[in-house]
């Protein structure tokens, strides 16, 4: 079945949804401009205007839930953004359950972290501005989401990059937070150059960039085509979403505050690129080629992910790693067409609970132990913060895929739809869920049991209840999260008719083959975690480990390799650049210069002041004159 | 009413007041300069609001034989384009001068406070007259003319090598100019026309070969101007030299002659030539963005550094003006004029930082946001728009230019691509290094801005956000002029792969 | 017939003109000036002979006339260095140069 | 007896209103001359002065009276042309005769005893006693006179005399430098000996070219180009010398070797006189030689003239580039501007194409002579203990110590560059423009990069006037004189004014050059 058609609509509810965008982005202008006299109050502006907008979101969701399935694509003009000689581009939201998912999602988890973050950065002498970039990236993200053309998704991509450096960066006095927020752009913008010239080509292809105007045409651009638009795109969300070959700049991000690593480097952000994929589903379906490398890239970053994972110490750099394998599992799903997008949808949403629910977890933690991330110096910290210890523990739960808990349910659908897909891919899947089991199991043994390894004069303490509630409210998404939306199929039909659906939907059972062998395996790995980890005694300092270990916490040597390929040269050529430009080019006007001057000098010593030498001048002019004039006279 | 007369009149008038005030009151020149431009300005938009973008293409024309004996007239008139760059002149100048208030009474130099600012004057008449002029001797005339006073704003008020830059700024403008005149009398001769009246020249050489020449000759004096890779070097030093607000008239303003002249007078005046040299030119243009921005990574002194991003961003001009295509002329249209906001903004933050830091060298800060958040802030705005970051005007202009040449040249504009990546790396680097990390000793005491430079910033960041968000106004006045262009250098417009026809077969299904 | 006169006017010429070259006092100098001006009347005249026209023997009396305006001035100058320099070489007086 | 009465000898015919300028300057000058005769020494000047400005005064009244009267014709049996060039340039140089008497007008520039050896005793009396050479009066009365006959001679006997009568009093005034006289008089040497080595060409060249011809008139000479055969030899030499002749005067090279050195060593005024009228009446006089007398010849000198304008442009500019004198470098400033002019020289084709040349040509000739002697002006007025300081690093900070002088001399300076909305503009567009319209496009190209470098040096001295910093002790600013400040405001007001309403003069130019040369 097609995707249902692309309508205009005005009023109502969905009418005024440009409020989601607005009421963010005033009060981000509202926190930067005031400056210090809001202080105060700033961070309640903050969460007042990201709920406002979760308020609007819930009510446009039940106006098109009103609506029939097949009317559930409402095209909202703004105005007219870009008119120039050829392309001209109105600016207008796109309300589709794609785009309300996603928003939802990001308002939701976004207003519960907006809320945490009172709490954690209270005592921080710019949580105005922290609060003002959250809202920022809000807007920005619902701008990317909701965008109903591409440059408007452009806009709200690098809008996000923006906020998401901003936030990165936001300890700007520490130097490692300042580099990684720039490498964070950067690495961004390399994908963004990708997405751009998806642009540029799906524009020459249909002469315009709406998705209106171009997706319901994909099938009359030839295969070519669609492959180049569909690749170009992939690498833009490779590098938003951190997949493999741009993933090396997530690990870094780290070095933000971790509600930031909640909210853009776990829930909403990171998924931008998967957005990407499905909201463009009809040029890759046109285009298997891509979708196959969708697919790969997928698997071999849910391995990258799992794989750095297993051996990071920071507790942070830990749950980034198994971000960034989840989000493989969801590119995987995305890269499987209409049968895998609502699965990669769910997986999405459910991951955006369990994950942001872990990481403001770990925050709670790290709150508690003095901003301390090595987990090497935690350890059972269950007895005493209670309540992280057990949202936490629902979230692990939940990503590892313990039955009937979130990621059970959209995790093993995306298994099985890789599985019917391509055998291989669908066992890669199931050896990352296997990591998965391990390392995550690791991360919450060490933090919440065996002894304390704690630094002395440290003493941990549950943290407040603006902090522990977002906390619980997470918690209950990560554990009913995934049923909801798996059975019945309900986000495969809720879906439906933004992304198109398959002839048949997949039968949903809630044990299956698949499902048993990836438990098994997934138990191995958690068995495993906990024979090292929850039982032995956890070393305080890292031993060396084997080369594989090395290996992982080198993050498989990307950056060494980003290293080798780009920097290096780089700088060479920057260095050769420079020099060329100084001696090269301005070397050679300057040398022209010198030469007329030296000319000059030399010729003047001709003038010898001797009048007979001057006669001699004349003499000879006069005969050459003479010469001259035979010659040309007798030609 | 002679708008565009009195436009030039009112500074030209206002330079000889500031000259005219006594010698040791400073503070008047400076108030009755700030005063003068502002009228200007003032006048300027009441111009603009006048102006019917589906008018005829040269509105508040005026025509008068200046000199009979060469058919020279004094003839000006604006179409879209021209419009929007003399609103960007005289936007800049105001902000310039009230930027620039206490740049000429640094107490070393003995200098006269008030011939700098009679000279700005001097220099925003030049500069609305070259936009102005249609008549081809006199925009030559302005073109030459407007080298003396920036000449001697570097030279006299400038930085340490103020003289070799100055020199070296003069010389080679002078030198494309003079390469222009004999264009310009060959045009005469051959066009035998007995004027200089522009809209009669179009399309009068029809001789390939004879076109070639002229085209060259007027392209090396625009190449020279903009500036275009090889011919830029001059341009580092000028800027890095120049005083700040000098800098930003000069690279802001003073080089958009260069570009703007390639679009009006080589493309409609040679068309054949434009299109046969057009692969040359594309060239030069990727080669300036790429190795701009790489050799910008590499500079030490802030304003060199900026210099170098102009080099990068006047590739992507005069590869947008060569595209000829509608979105890429009006993307490089629209691009002359955020450039001069952004890169204004940029050059004047860069002279706030040296004049209280008293250096320019990158490495002389750092952690400068914790002491000077507005500065700070302000500075990255002004970046974030160097590497025209969406939702700022250089963006959409950027977006333009590099889509429009898409539609024609598929590879350079994808090389080009790759001068966003840069930017960010040339930007942000600036900016953690100077910006960021623990706060250098040396700024430990730096002061943020004052309330002064905040008034001079502000409608720059204004200007950038609000056209970032909304271009259509300078849109709908540039798209007219630009189709007028392409129509005279008549090039078959862009259609689709797709057409539109099937979209209805497409939906249906 | 002419050409013979033309010859020695010629030669005359010449020898003037190596003259100025060649010798260092001034006074040498200009009197070889003198001969080529005289070696040009002697062209005239000869000219005008062949033409049969007067202008030739008129022209030559007028180039003597300025001859002698010549000398006057040109011995003027002259001595007047002299009597600075105590030297007639024309190769003394080169402080002008380059 | 008898006989001589029967030889019936009818008086020649002498327009003397045609040629009444140019016998009030010589009558001054004679004037002039009974004067130091016959009145006290202390007399002399108030009677000198007044008599040389007015008669100047009066020529340029008759002169343009002239004009209006539209004479066109070859006056006194067709020995001087009084025609439109002729007109216009006997107006130039008038004009700029009265501006650079004004400057001469200065005793402090002219030694007080010429006889006196320097450093002497008997100098340091006649300089006591104030005493002053007013003879230079009449020297240049008669030398402006030799100015308006040379370009206006119509043959090539009353060009030789005029020649010389321009010459010789020039030679004279040369020595007359009242400090660095060892520099005068050596310039006035070398001036006089290449002067008249170089008048000697000239001749030789009258001759044979009367051997050619049979005949001196110019006309005379441009009909017989047709009719004499086989006797290209003599033609070719005796073209080739007196061209030697008259582009010495001009001073394009190979013949420039005289300029820098006479330039430097004369009294300012002097040069300023050199340097604005004798370029006019020799460009008028070397016009006439090659488009009246060799016009039909155009296929054979034209690519010698390209040869030197090219030759002259660059040795111009080249040389200019180094030079540390002030004054030396406006010599070579205007070598180059010599080889500008040539460029339309060349550029002979059809009536409608000479008369633009031409009249391209006397604008600029006009536009020149005002900035150059507006510049030599200046030169005057920056002394310091040894007179005027001419070394360029004397001139350093000038802008700040005098704004007024410094920004004046910059006008003359971008003038010579040829920076719009300066007089300098027009005339280099006017030439150039003629050049290409007659086909020396290659000419004008060599042309705009020699102007290039040219302006280099301009802007040097402008960078070191205005932006390094002044030097200790530098050079005082002499209160200008009356005639001084006078001719400075004159000049710039007409580089300014030519600059920007040149149309006027164009006009004049135009309609002075329409007729051509009478023939």
């Amino acid at each position: 079945m097609e995707p249902a058609e692309i309508v205009q609509h005005s009023g109502g509810v969905i009418g005024a949804s440009w409020l989601m965008i607005a009421l963010p982005l005033l009060g981000a202008a509202i926190l930067l401009l005031t400056g210090r006299r809001s202080d105060r109050a700033g961070h309640l502006l903050g969460v007042a205007m990201s709920l406002a907008s979760f308020v609007v979101a819930v009510l446009v969701f039940f106006e098109l839930i009103g609506l029939g399935a097949d009317s559930r694509r409402r095209v909202v003009e703004l105005y007219d953004f870009l008119p120039s000689g050829s392309l001209d581009v109105k600016m207008g939201l796109l309300l589709d359950p794609l785009s309300i998912s996603f928003a939802l999602l990001i308002t939701g988890v976004g207003s519960l972290i907006h809320i945490y973050s009172i709490g954690y950065m209270a005592h921080d002498p710019n949580r105005r501005r922290f609060f003002a970039y959250l809202n920022l990236f809000v807007a920005a993200m619902l701008l990317l989401v909701l965008a109903d053309n591409y440059l408007g998704l452009y806009i709200g991509w690098e809008g996000v990059g923006l906020a998401s450096y901003l936030l990165i960066g936001f300890w700007q006095h520490k130097p490692s937070a300042a580099v990684a927020a720039k490498k964070a752009f950067i690495v961004n913008r390399v994908g963004d150059m990708g997405l751009a010239l998806g642009i540029f080509v799906i524009f020459t292809t249909f002469g315009t960039i709406s998705y209106a105007g171009t997706l319901p045409l994909a099938g009359n651009a030839s295969t070519g085509t669609l492959t180049l638009i569909s690749l170009a795109l992939l690498l833009g969300a490779c590098g938003k979403s951190a997949q493999v070959p741009l993933q090396s700049w997530l690990l870094d991000a780290m070095e933000g505050p971790t509600p930031v690593s909640a909210l853009i480097h776990a829930a909403t952000m990171v998924t931008a690129g998967v957005y990407l994929v499905v909201r463009s589903g009809a040029f890759f379906e046109g285009a298997p080629t891509a979708q196959l490398v969708v697919t790969i890239v997928g698997v071999v970053t849910l391995l990258a992910g799992a794989i750095i994972g297993t051996a990071k110490d920071d507790i942070k750099k830990a749950l980034a790693g198994s971000t960034m394998s989840q989000i493989g599992y969801m590119m995987l799903a995305a890269g499987l067409g209409p049968a895998g997008y609502a699965v990669a949808i769910a997986h999405l949403i459910a991951h955006g609970f369990f994950k942001a629910s872990m990481f403001l977890g770990a925050g709670s933690v790290m709150h508690a132990m003095n901003d301390e991330v090595n987990m090497r110096r935690y350890g059972g910290l269950a007895s005493v913060m209670k309540i992280t210890w057990i949202t936490f523990g629902l979230g692990y739960l939940a990503i590892i895929g313990f039955p009937l808990l979130s990621g059970y349910w959209t995790k093993d659908g995306i298994i099985e739809a890789a599985m019917e897909h391509n055998q291989i891919l669908g066992w890669l899947a199931v050896l990352g869920a296997g990591i998965t089991g391990f390392y995550m199991s690791r991360l919450f043994f060490m933090t919440f049991h065996g002894r304390r390894r704690w630094e002395e004069g440290v003493h941990p303490h549950e943290s407040p209840a603006v902090m522990t509630w977002p906390l619980i409210i997470l918690s209950i998404g990560s554990v009913f999260g995934g049923a909801f939306l798996i059975l019945g199929n309900r986000m495969f039909e809720f879906l439906a008719p933004a992304v198109g659906r398959p002839e048949e939907a997949p039968t949903v059972h809630a044990i299956s083959t698949i499902g048993l062998v990836t438990l098994a395996v997934v138990a191995v790995g958690a068995v495993y975690a906990w024979l090292r980890y929850g039982r032995a005694a956890v070393p305080e300092v890292a031993p060396r480990g084997s080369f594989l270990t090395t290996f992982a916490r080198r993050d498989l040597y990307g950056d060494a390799l980003n290293e080798a390929l780009f920097m290096r040269p780089g700088q060479w050529l920057t260095r050769i650049a420079v020099f060329f430009d100084n001696r090269g080019i301005d070397g050679l006007v300057n040398g022209l210069a010198a030469a007329i001057g030296g000319t000059s000098g030399r010729l003047r010593r001709v003038q010898t002041g001797f009048v007979r030498s001057y006669a001699l001048s004349i003499f000879f002019g006069a005969a050459l004159l003479v010469g001259a004039w035979f010659v040309v006279g007798n030609l | 009413m002679p708008w565009l007369s009195i436009l030039m009149g009112v500074p030209v008038l206002g330079a000889l007041a500031v000259a005219a005030v006594p010698k040791g009151n400073d503070r008047l020149a400076k108030q009755l300069t700030l005063a003068v431009s502002l009228v200007v300005l003032a006048l300027t938009l009441a111009m603009a609001f006048q102006f019917d973008p589906a008018g005829p293409r040269d509105q508040f024309a005026e025509v008068y034989r200046w000199i009979p004996a060469f058919g020279v007239h004094y003839a000006v008139g604006v179409d879209g384009i021209a419009l929007v760059l003399i609103a960007l002149a005289v936007v800049l100048v105001p902000i310039v001068v009230l930027a620039s208030w206490h740049d000429a009474d640094r107490p070393d130099a003995r200098r006269s406070v008030k011939t700098y600012f009679s000279l700005i004057l001097v220099l925003e008449a030049m500069m609305i007259g070259v936009f102005a002029a249609t008549d081809v001797f006199l925009f030559y005339v302005f073109f030459e003319a407007m080298l003396i006073p920036m000449y001697f704003m570097i030279g006299s008020y400038g930085g340490a090598q103020r003289s070799y830059a100055a020199v070296k700024f003069l010389l080679y403008s002078l030198f494309g100019g003079l390469l222009m005149l004999v264009a310009v009398i060959a045009l005469y001769s051959m066009a035998g026309k007995n004027t200089f009246l522009f809209p009669e020249l179009i399309g009068v050489i029809k001789d390939p070969t004879a076109q070639k020449w002229l085209f060259l000759g007027f392209f090396i004096a625009f190449a020279v101007k903009a500036p275009l890779w090889p011919f830029h070097t001059w341009l580092p030093d000028a800027a890095a030299q120049a005083p700040a607000g000098a800098a930003v008239l000069l690279v802001g303003v003073l080089d958009k002659v260069g570009t703007y002249g390639m679009l009006r007078f080589c493309l409609e005046l040679f068309p054949d030539a434009a299109k046969f040299f057009t692969p040359l030119v594309i060239t030069l243009s990727v080669i300036g963005i790429v190795y701009g921005a790489i050799v910008a990574i590499g500079q030490t002194d802030m304003k060199r550094l900026i210099a170098y991003t102009s080099i990068s961003h006047f590739g992507f001009i005069t590869m947008g003006v060569f595209a000829m295509t509608a979105d890429a002329g009006a993307g490089a249209t629209l691009y002359m004029v955020n450039h001069g906001f952004s890169t204004g903004a940029l050059f004047l933050l860069a002279g706030f930082l040296i004049h209280r830091r008293g250096s320019h060298h990158i490495s002389d800060y750092g952690g400068v946001q914790k002491v000077a958040p507005v500065l700070a802030g302000t500075f990255l705005v002004a970046g974030l728009s160097s590497l025209s970051l969406p939702g700022l005007s250089t963006f959409v202009s950027e977006f333009l230019v590099l889509i429009g040449t898409f539609e024609r040249y598929a590879v350079p504009s994808i090389i080009a691509l790759s001068g966003m990546v840069l930017a960010a790396v040339y930007i942000l680097w600036m900016y953690q290094r100077m910006m960021t990390g623990p706060t250098a000793e040396s700024v430990k005491a730096l002061p943020d801005l004052n309330v002064r430079e905040k008034i001079v910033i502000a409608p720059l960041v204004a200007l950038l956000i609000g056209f970032g968000f909304f271009p259509k106004p300078l849109l709908d006045v540039i798209n007219p002029a630009v189709k007028q262009t392409l129509t005279s250098v008549n090039v078959t417009p862009f259609a689709p792969a797709v057409p539109a026809t099937a979209e209805k077969k497409g939906a249906g299904q | 017939m002419t050409t013979h006169y033309l010859v020695l006017s010629a030669l005359l010429f010449a020898i003037g003109g190596i003259g100025v070259l060649v010798r260092r006092n001034a006074i040498v100098v200009f009197m070889c000036v003198e001969l080529m001006l005289n070696a040009c009347n002697l062209a005239f005249v000869a000219f005008a002979r062949q033409h049969g026209n007067l202008q030739g023997q008129i022209i030559a009396f007028f180039v003597m006339v300025v001859a002698a305006a010549e000398v006057v001035v040109g011995l003027a100058i002259i001595v007047t260095i002299f009597r600075t320099r105590r030297s007639a070489s024309v190769d003394d007086a080169n402080l002008l140069k380059y | 007896m008898s006989t001589l009465a029967a030889v019936a000898v009818d008086p020649p015919k002498i327009e003397y209103a045609e040629l009444s300028p140019m016998l009030l300057v010589f009558g001054a000058a004679i004037a002039g001359v009974l004067v130091e005769a016959f009145t006290p020494r202390y007399l002399r000047k108030s009677i000198q002065v007044p008599i040389t400005i007015v008669s100047l005064i009066g020529a340029f009244v008759l002169t343009v009276w002239l004009g209006l009267r539209g004479t066109r014709d070859a006056a006194a049996m067709g020995s001087v042309a009084v025609d439109g060039p002729a007109l216009f340039i006997w107006g130039a140089i008038l004009l700029l005769a009265v501006v650079s008497v004004l400057l001469i007008n200065d005793d402090d520039q002219f030694v007080a005893q010429a006889a006196a050896v320097p450093g002497s005793a008997d100098e340091d009396r006649a300089i006591s006693e104030g005493g002053a050479h007013t003879e230079i009066y009449p020297l240049v009365l008669f030398a402006v006179g030799g100015m308006l006959l040379f370009p206006a001679a119509n043959d090539l006997l009353i060009m030789f005399v005029a020649l010389e009568v321009m010459s010789l009093p020039l030679y004279l005034l040369c020595g007359l430098a009242r400090r660095r006289r060892l520099l005068s008089q050596e310039a006035a040497m070398k001036y006089f000996l290449l002067g008249a080595f170089s008048s000697a060409f000239f001749l030789y060249g009258t001759a044979l070219l009367y051997g050619f011809a049979g005949s001196v008139d110019l006309a005379a000479i441009a009909k017989s180009l047709g009719s004499v055969a086989g006797q290209d030899s003599l033609l070719f030499m005796g073209a080739a010398t007196l061209a030697v002749g008259v582009l010495f005067k001009i001073g394009a090279a190979p013949f420039q070797a005289w300029k820098p050195d006479v330039y430097q060593g004369a009294p300012t005024p002097i040069t300023a006189l050199m340097a604005s009228g004798t370029l006019i009446a020799a460009f008028g006089a070397l016009l006439r030689v090659f488009w009246v007398a060799l016009g039909n010849l155009d296929t054979e000198w034209i690519p010698v003239l390209w040869a030197v304008a090219i030759l002259t442009m660059v040795v111009g500019a080249v040389l200019a580039i180094t030079q540390t004198d002030i004054k030396r470098m406006l010599a070579y400033s205007s070598i180059a501007h010599t080889g500008f002019l040539l460029t339309a020289v060349v550029a002979t084709g059809n009536a409608g194409q000479n008369a633009g040349a031409l009249s391209g040509i006397l604008f600029y000739l006009l536009a020149y002579g005002f900035a150059t002697v507006g510049a030599f002006a200046v030169v005057t007025m920056v002394r310091d203990a040894g007179g005027e300081a001419g070394h360029l690093s004397r001139w350093a900070g000038l802008g700040k110590r005098s704004p007024v002088l410094a920004g004046i001399f910059t006008l003359f300076l971008l003038a010579f560059a040829g920076i719009p909305l300066t007089s300098g503009f027009f005339g280099k567009y006017a030439v150039f423009s003629a050049a290409v319209a007659g086909g020396a496009t290659a000419l004008v190209i060599v042309g705009v990069v020699t102007s290039a470098m040219a302006a280099f040096f301009y802007v040097r001295v402008i960078v070191l006037m205005f932006f390094s910093d002044p030097a200790p002790e530098g050079p005082t600013i002499a209160m200008p004189s009356m005639g001084t400040a006078a001719v400075v405001t004159l000049s710039a007001a007409a580089t300014v004014v030519l600059g920007v309403f040149p149309q006027p003069v164009l006009d004049l130019a135009h309609s002075a050059a329409q007729s051509l040369f009478v023939r």
